[in-house]
């Protein structure tokens, strides 16, 4: 193993040494800019999460694993986790599968007048979130949103609820509302990577009868990998981040059943003072992201991405 | 198996018309040739067929039944892809077996009929690769594969061959052949290349701008080619066109001292015609070089431009003033670049076309600029 | 922020240029040059837009038209939650603002603790904010007998009643509990929502759990559990909720009460869908709405009534308050400009363009409606001290747990025992464990 | 002849089934751009409603149209100048994003570098990373930088984050571009220098155009970072300064909020609208897959 890695420092100054420009604005240059911005803050983060500091104070007191042992007994912690979990699965079953559904009908032309469909989709992709959410503060407001007044419209007034007040049911409101935000994002990879599939695949299945069932399922996905390696990449990504929309539209409410990680590591922060744990639970995001990512790139997603 | 009519078919994207109107009548069994440059339909014809593109206008019957506006699954037809279209993400015999699997045919059912097309298509050895894992013959008979294991009553190809390197596609031409003999499915098979039409087809149906300039069997295509369009377009090198005067029993260019004599078949066709301009159509073949101690008086005589030596036969490319003409003639021929020689005619083997409408003066067909 | 930026950059402007004119009239002519650059001040606040913002504006304006050319005061401000974020960051940074918005209570005591204010002791003394000042604004200011901030407004919590409501049911002024749980079911039998509450973002419906816990159990058991002295788990604590509880199954708070919000509730208040609603009198900005003088329906107040036989107590707090960094180097400076902040001609100002209330007791009320000279009398009339709301009373921490709490027993989802039970966990990790 | 007629009327009919699927397809199609439109829609009817119009329920449409509340929000909130440091922030923070991106993505496209694998895994760390997690230590490098509460600051915070995103998607979009053509520059006696930029540089245009403008809608819905590390109201973008429209506890015209939530948009539309093709056709997958 030793050698190994002596070969490659020895080979990479050789590369350095045949590929100056190479490798000092495409490696060096970004590393450097990294470590300063990106890099040091992490480091920071985990350094932090070993102490309880409240923000403020000029000194930080060493608690060694204190906080993590505190996070794993947390039941906010466990709460969010579940939620970010509930996130993902609606982001996945409904932005990402609507997305796919959408740019698969317009590529095989199903519908009439797909440019608007499309540009609909996509729009609330370029909103804030924050004008986002306070769309839907609005619209789905119980007393005098719009939402309640189209479904008592179409008769399915019994499907009227409390989309915000309601603790069993919040979490996907706001998912769902994240997921409205979002779907234009998968649709467009989609679209352009069903646009990339060689046409006559679909010609060839349609003349040995398959219909646009087995057509999205066994012709278009598999040959959408890397597409939906990135889509579900870019999901689960947000899922884990997912912070704008609870700020702005519950703070964690109803009874503290709307946090997620992200929003969690906010509040310990910034409103509890508690800027060790909040930097634990951010590398708990961290840990678990890479975890998530790697596993999925080396099961379901292997060579997606060939480096 | 099945016959194919198409019957007043019309294409139009929007307000542009690819198709005007297209009979075609393709027997049970027969193996019908498209052939025609590239934008002429032949592509879009098949594609009708296949239900790949709705019909605009018109009727289309595979067998008895009315298709028009069926989907593709209910046509009773398989196709291959000038690409192929396999699946990437599927092994060969999954390939084969799609369209089984969908029209859900039992498990042992689909693996004696794959096992059986692919030994016949000597791909048995291949059945778990990827089509990635093929060499370009290799895919092009898991795509024949794919087509044929269902056992459809009409065969579509379009351009199978063209993916091939030269070698492969003589090979290939012969095998689909052969296949054809041995299934006698009804096959209709699209195509730019002359020589394929000519060597596969029992009938070849040439295409330009979306029209039928003929459609007859190969060797009627050859000899009795209904206009210029086909006459330039069937055979290899293309024909010879000289745009001459009329002049009594005779065709002439006084300007360059040039005259052809017709034969007595030929002459009765000309008495009919009225202009004063006649194109020649003369095939490659049928000129030769007089010997040079021999020449006849009066012969046409062109100046040696280049000589192409093929072994067993030479190309002379000759020209005179603005006629340019192309001569095989025997692989001894020793034609020096530069000379001048006289040409002897196969006065059975000339064409007379109208120089305005293109078309054969002696069948009487449409030219091909005819609407 | 608002229409002042514009201003701001052209004052900016014509200040360089003074200040490059003057400076090179001053190496002519030999002079000291100091005078040409004036001290700077950041002012860094949290107000409400539009009205809190504008009124934030003029003051600003109005100080630098008087004094720029000498102490010159930049604002920057953000609302909401986010605001502490800010706060956060800039007050540990190394050019903290000179002047900053800070909370009462538990946050005062978090920021105190780490040394960011300074202690204003001697401009109470200086400028006789303490003889100014509503009393129980400047107790609130005191942290072991030094205080730390200044109060900029106040603020008291009391029952709005709509008037026309009252008087179509025939009802009177409720003085007991008992009295106001009596109209409460008339009104619910005539179709109305007896409370209103707006419980979206979780810190409304802790108003009436600390009117009630100190009506019902007075005022040490209250304090007690804000100064950590009782836990959370006390039998009274837990009795309050278990009574919120109770109003809730009974159907005594407006229907989806947990999906509104505060603003949106002022929807179903103006319709008449309500009957009471204990909120502060910040509340009397939303009652306005687009007019000039509340209230946009007739609306008047009581006085949370007494549930035993003590005398009930209104709460009076701070609203906003503003401190001055420890290591602003301009302190004295920094001062003057807050007193500017409760003049009596700034507090007048506020009572017109700001929602009420002013902290500077000799404010003139009399151009108020008299529904709201009464409620500036009582604040004035309350005494130098009275009580927080859980809140401000307690830090973030466990107001938090506690509100999650409480909204979790009223949506049915968990008991009171395990409400006050989760809040007394999490106190215990911020204070420890109470010793009995 | 009459049979030809015959068979164009039968055919009528047919058609229809024929259509009939997508025209269902479409009608699915409306209801989905129906919630999808309709919010926004919603958003614009509601600004231009007066306020005690409000109570007429969501759907009412409005009796007395004022644009009052457009006026009031952009002088209010000064919109004209955040409007023109969103803009400032979100060309500026995309272009230097590419910019650091286009060697990198190319480095880790077309060379076989030791120990590339790590760094790629490296910078994509960076998406990952929430927000929240990085103010306090990225608050503490900009203040050693003496970058707070500058434009630039927030601009090079931007870059630097948009970087690992640029990076990923420029590096697939380069890798479509086919060897041979470096190959023959290289051939010709190209260095790494001239083949970046004289020929992967102008093939990666379509990249670079979708890569720009995803990062640039990025910035632009943004408001942690300009936030936190901004204090000076003359430059702060529409997003901090929108936030005040989300004020808990006064706000009661919803006009208010929901005109500023529409001028807010309207930079993005335009943007949106000049450059839509671009990101939802053309080369975008080649961009994103590896």
């Amino acid at each position: 193993m030793m050698s190994r890695i002596d070969d490659e420092r020895y080979s990479f100054l050789a590369f350095a040494r045949n590929h100056v420009f190479v490798t000092l604005f495409g490696i060096v240059a970004p590393v450097l800019l990294f470590a300063c911005f990106i890099g040091y803050p992490i480091v920071y983060t985990i350094y932090l999460s070993f102490f309880e500091w409240n923000g403020m104070a000029p000194t930080k007191t060493f608690v060694g694993l204190a906080n993590y042992s505190y996070m794993f007994g947390d039941k906010y912690f466990y709460i969010s986790l579940e939620n970010n979990l509930k996130w993902l699965v609606v982001s996945l079953a409904f932005p990402v599968v609507l997305g796919f559904l959408i740019a698969y009908a317009m590529r095989v032309r199903a519908v009439y007048f797909p440019t608007l469909l499309r540009t609909a989709i996509f729009f609330p992709v370029t909103m804030s979130l924050v004008a986002v959410g306070l769309m839907f503060l609005l619209i789905l407001n119980p007393i005098f949103g719009a939402f309640d007044t189209v479904l008592r419209a179409l008769g399915l007034g019994f499907l009227v609820s409390e989309w915000f007040g309601d603790y069993r049911i919040a979490i996907y409101t706001l998912a769902f509302v994240g997921g409205w935000a979002f779907t234009g994002l998968p649709m467009i990879f989609y679209f352009a990577g069903i646009g990339d599939v060689p046409k006559e695949t679909f010609d060839a299945a349609r003349i040995e009868g398959a219909g646009h069932l087995r057509m999205m399922l066994r012709v278009a996905l598999p040959q959408l990998r890397s597409v939906t390696a990135v889509v579900v990449m870019l999901t689960l990504f947000e899922s884990l981040k997912a912070f704008d929309l609870i700020a702005v539209m519950t703070k964690g409410a109803p009874f503290g059943r709307t946090n997620v990680l992200g929003y969690l590591v906010y509040l310990e922060s910034f409103w509890n003072s508690r800027f060790g744990y909040g930097a634990t639970v951010s590398v708990a995001i961290l840990v678990l992201s890479i975890a998530i990512a790697t596993l999925m790139l080396g099961t379901v997603f292997r060579g997606a991405f060939d480096v | 198996m099945a016959s194919v009519s198409l019957i007043n078919i019309e294409k139009r994207y929007g307000a542009q018309v690819v198709i005007p109107k297209l009979n075609v009548e393709i027997a049970d069994g027969s193996f019908v040739v498209l052939v025609g440059p590239s934008g002429c339909g032949k592509t879009t014809t098949l594609n009708m067929i296949a239900g790949l593109e709705p019909i605009t206008a018109g009727q289309l019957l595979i067998g008895a039944r009315d298709v028009t506006d069926l989907p593709p699954k209910n046509r009773d037809i398989a196709m291959v892809f000038q690409s192929y279209a396999l699946f990437p993400h599927m092994n060969v015999f999954d390939n084969i077996a799609f369209g089984m699997k969908i029209r859900r045919l039992s498990r042992s059912e689909i693996d004696t009929r794959v096992r059986n097309v692919a030994s016949r298509l000597r791909i048995d050895a291949f059945l778990d690769r990827r089509p990635k894992a093929l060499s370009g013959g290799q895919r092009q008979r898991v795509a024949l594969a794919r087509a044929m294991v269902r056992r459809p009553g009409v065969f579509l190809m379009d351009e199978p061959l063209s993916n091939l390197d030269a070698k492969l596609r003589i090979e290939a031409r012969s095998f689909l052949t052969k296949m054809h003999h041995e299934v006698r499915t009804t096959t209709v098979y699209v195509t730019h290349d002359q020589s394929e039409a000519m060597t596969m087809g029992d009938t070849i149906v040439v295409m330009k701008d979306g029209l039928i300039q003929q459609a007859a069997a190969p060797l009627e295509v050859y000899n009795e080619p209904a206009n210029m369009f086909v006459a330039g377009f069937i055979g290899s090198p293309a024909m010879n066109f000289l745009e001459l005067s009329k002049a009594d029993t005779k065709l002439v260019d006084r300007e360059h001292e040039l005259e052809f004599p017709v034969s007595d078949r030929l002459r009765a066709v000309l008495d009919k015609y009225r202009k004063a301009k006649v194109v020649l159509g003369l095939r490659p073949d049928a000129l030769r070089p007089a010997p040079r101690n021999a020449e006849p008086a009066g012969a046409p005589r062109f100046s040696v431009d280049v000589a192409q030596h093929l072994g067993h036969e030479t190309l002379l490319d000759a020209s005179r003033g603005p006629h340019r003409l192309v001569a095989r003639v025997s692989g001894t021929d020793d034609s020096k670049i530069g000379e001048t020689r006289a040409f002897l005619l196969d006065l059975d083997n000339m064409h007379l076309f109208d120089p305005d409408s293109g078309a054969n003066l002696a069948s009487g067909g449409t030219g091909p600029n005819a609407r | 922020m608002g229409r002042s930026s514009n201003k701001l950059t052209r004052r900016k402007f014509l200040r360089t240029t003074a200040a490059i004119g003057g400076g090179a009239a001053a190496s002519a002519f030999g002079l000291n040059s100091a005078r040409a650059a004036p001290i700077e001040l950041r002012y860094f606040y949290r107000a409400a837009w539009p009205t809190s913002e504008t009124y934030a504006n003029w003051l600003i304006d109005e100080w630098n038209k008087k004094n720029g050319d000498r102490v010159h005061v930049t604002g920057s401000s953000v609302d909401g939650e986010t605001y502490k974020t800010k706060q956060t960051i800039e007050l540990s940074s190394s050019s903290p603002p000179d002047i900053f918005y800070s909370w009462e209570g538990g946050r005062a005591a978090e920021i105190i603790k780490a040394g960011f204010s300074a202690d204003l002791t001697p401009y109470y003394q200086k400028f006789g904010w303490d003889k100014s000042l509503n009393p129980a604004s400047v107790t609130l200011a005191t942290f072991d007998g030094k205080k730390y901030f200044v109060p900029t407004e106040i603020g008291a919590s009391v029952v709005w009643y709509r008037k026309d409501l009252h008087d179509k049911l025939g009802l009177s002024v409720p003085t007991t509990w008992d009295e106001m749980m009596a109209n409460a079911q008339k009104a619910k039998a005539a179709g109305i929502a007896p409370f209103m509450l707006s419980n979206q973002k979780k810190w409304p419906a802790q108003f009436m759990w600390s009117a009630m816990m100190v009506n019902k159990y007075g005022l040490d058991a209250y304090q007690g559990l804000i100064d950590n002295k009782i836990p959370w788990t006390d039998p009274r604590a837990v009795d309050i909720t278990a009574m919120m509880q109770k109003l809730a199954e009974d159907g005594m708070f407006i229907p989806d009460f947990n999906s509104i919000d505060f603003a949106p509730a002022q929807v179903p208040w103006t319709q008449g869908k309500a009957l009471y609603w204990y909120m502060g009198s910040f509340i009397l900005g939303s009652f306005r709405g687009d007019q000039k003088e509340c209230c946009q329906v007739p609306t008047d107040w009581f006085a949370f009534p007494a549930m035993s036989d003590k005398k009930p107590i209104m709460s009076i707090y701070d609203e906003d308050t503003v401190m001055i960094h420890a290591a602003s180097k301009n302190k004295d400076e920094a001062a003057e400009f807050v007193d500017w902040m409760v003049s009596p001609a700034a507090s007048a100002k506020k009572l017109e363009i700001d929602k009420p209330y002013a902290s500077n007791a000799s404010t003139d009320l009399s151009h108020l409606p008299e529904m709201e000279q009464r409620l500036g009398k009582a604040m004035a009339d309350a005494g130098s001290y009275t009580f927080m709301h859980v809140d401000h009373g307690t830090p973030p921490a466990i107001s938090d747990r506690f509100l999650d709490g409480l909204q979790g027993v009223l949506a049915g989802a968990i008991s009171p025992q395990e409400a006050m039970a989760a809040t007394e966990t999490e106190a215990e990790r911020v204070r420890g464990k109470i010793k009995t | 002849m009459s049979s030809v007629a015959l068979l164009t009327e039968r055919r009528t009919f047919k058609r229809l089934r024929f259509a009939a699927p997508r025209l269902f397809a479409t009608l699915l199609a409306f209801i989905l751009a129906a919630i999808w439109l309709g919010p926004l829609a919603l958003m614009v009817m509601t600004s231009i409603k007066p306020n005690k119009e409000f109570l007429n329920g969501p759907f009412a449409l409005p009796i007395a149209p004022t644009f009052e509340p457009y006026q009031k929000v952009w002088e209010g909130l000064n919109f004209g100048v955040l409007m023109q440091n969103s803009v400032l922030y979100a060309t500026t923070g995309s272009a230097l994003a590419v910019l650091l991106a286009l060697v990198p993505a190319f480095a880790l496209s077309r060379f076989e570098i030791p120990g590339k694998k790590y760094v790629f895994a490296l910078l994509l760390t960076g998406l990952i990373l929430p927000q929240q997690t990085v103010l306090i230590p990225l608050y503490a490098v900009l203040r050693s930088l003496h970058l707070l509460d500058t434009r630039i600051g927030l601009i090079i915070v931007h870059g630097v984050y948009g970087m690992p995103a640029q990076i990923l998607i420029l590096r697939g979009f380069m890798t479509t571009i086919p060897r041979e053509i470096e190959k023959a520059a290289q051939i010709e006696g190209a260095t790494d220098f001239q083949i970046f930029t004289k020929i992967i540089l102008p093939l990666s245009v379509p990249g670079i155009v979708v890569g720009y403008t995803l990062n640039f809608i990025a910035i632009w819905k943004e408001f942690v970072f300009a936030l936190v590390f901004l204090n000076s109201e003359n430059i702060l973008p529409v997003t901090v300064g929108m936030l005040k429209l989300n004020s808990d506890r006064y706000i009661t015209a919803f006009n208010l909020p929901a005109a500023g939530l529409v001028i807010s948009q309207i930079p993005i539309v335009i943007l949106f609208i000049l450059t839509y093709r671009g990101i939802s056709s053309g080369n975008f997958v080649g961009s994103v897959k590896g």
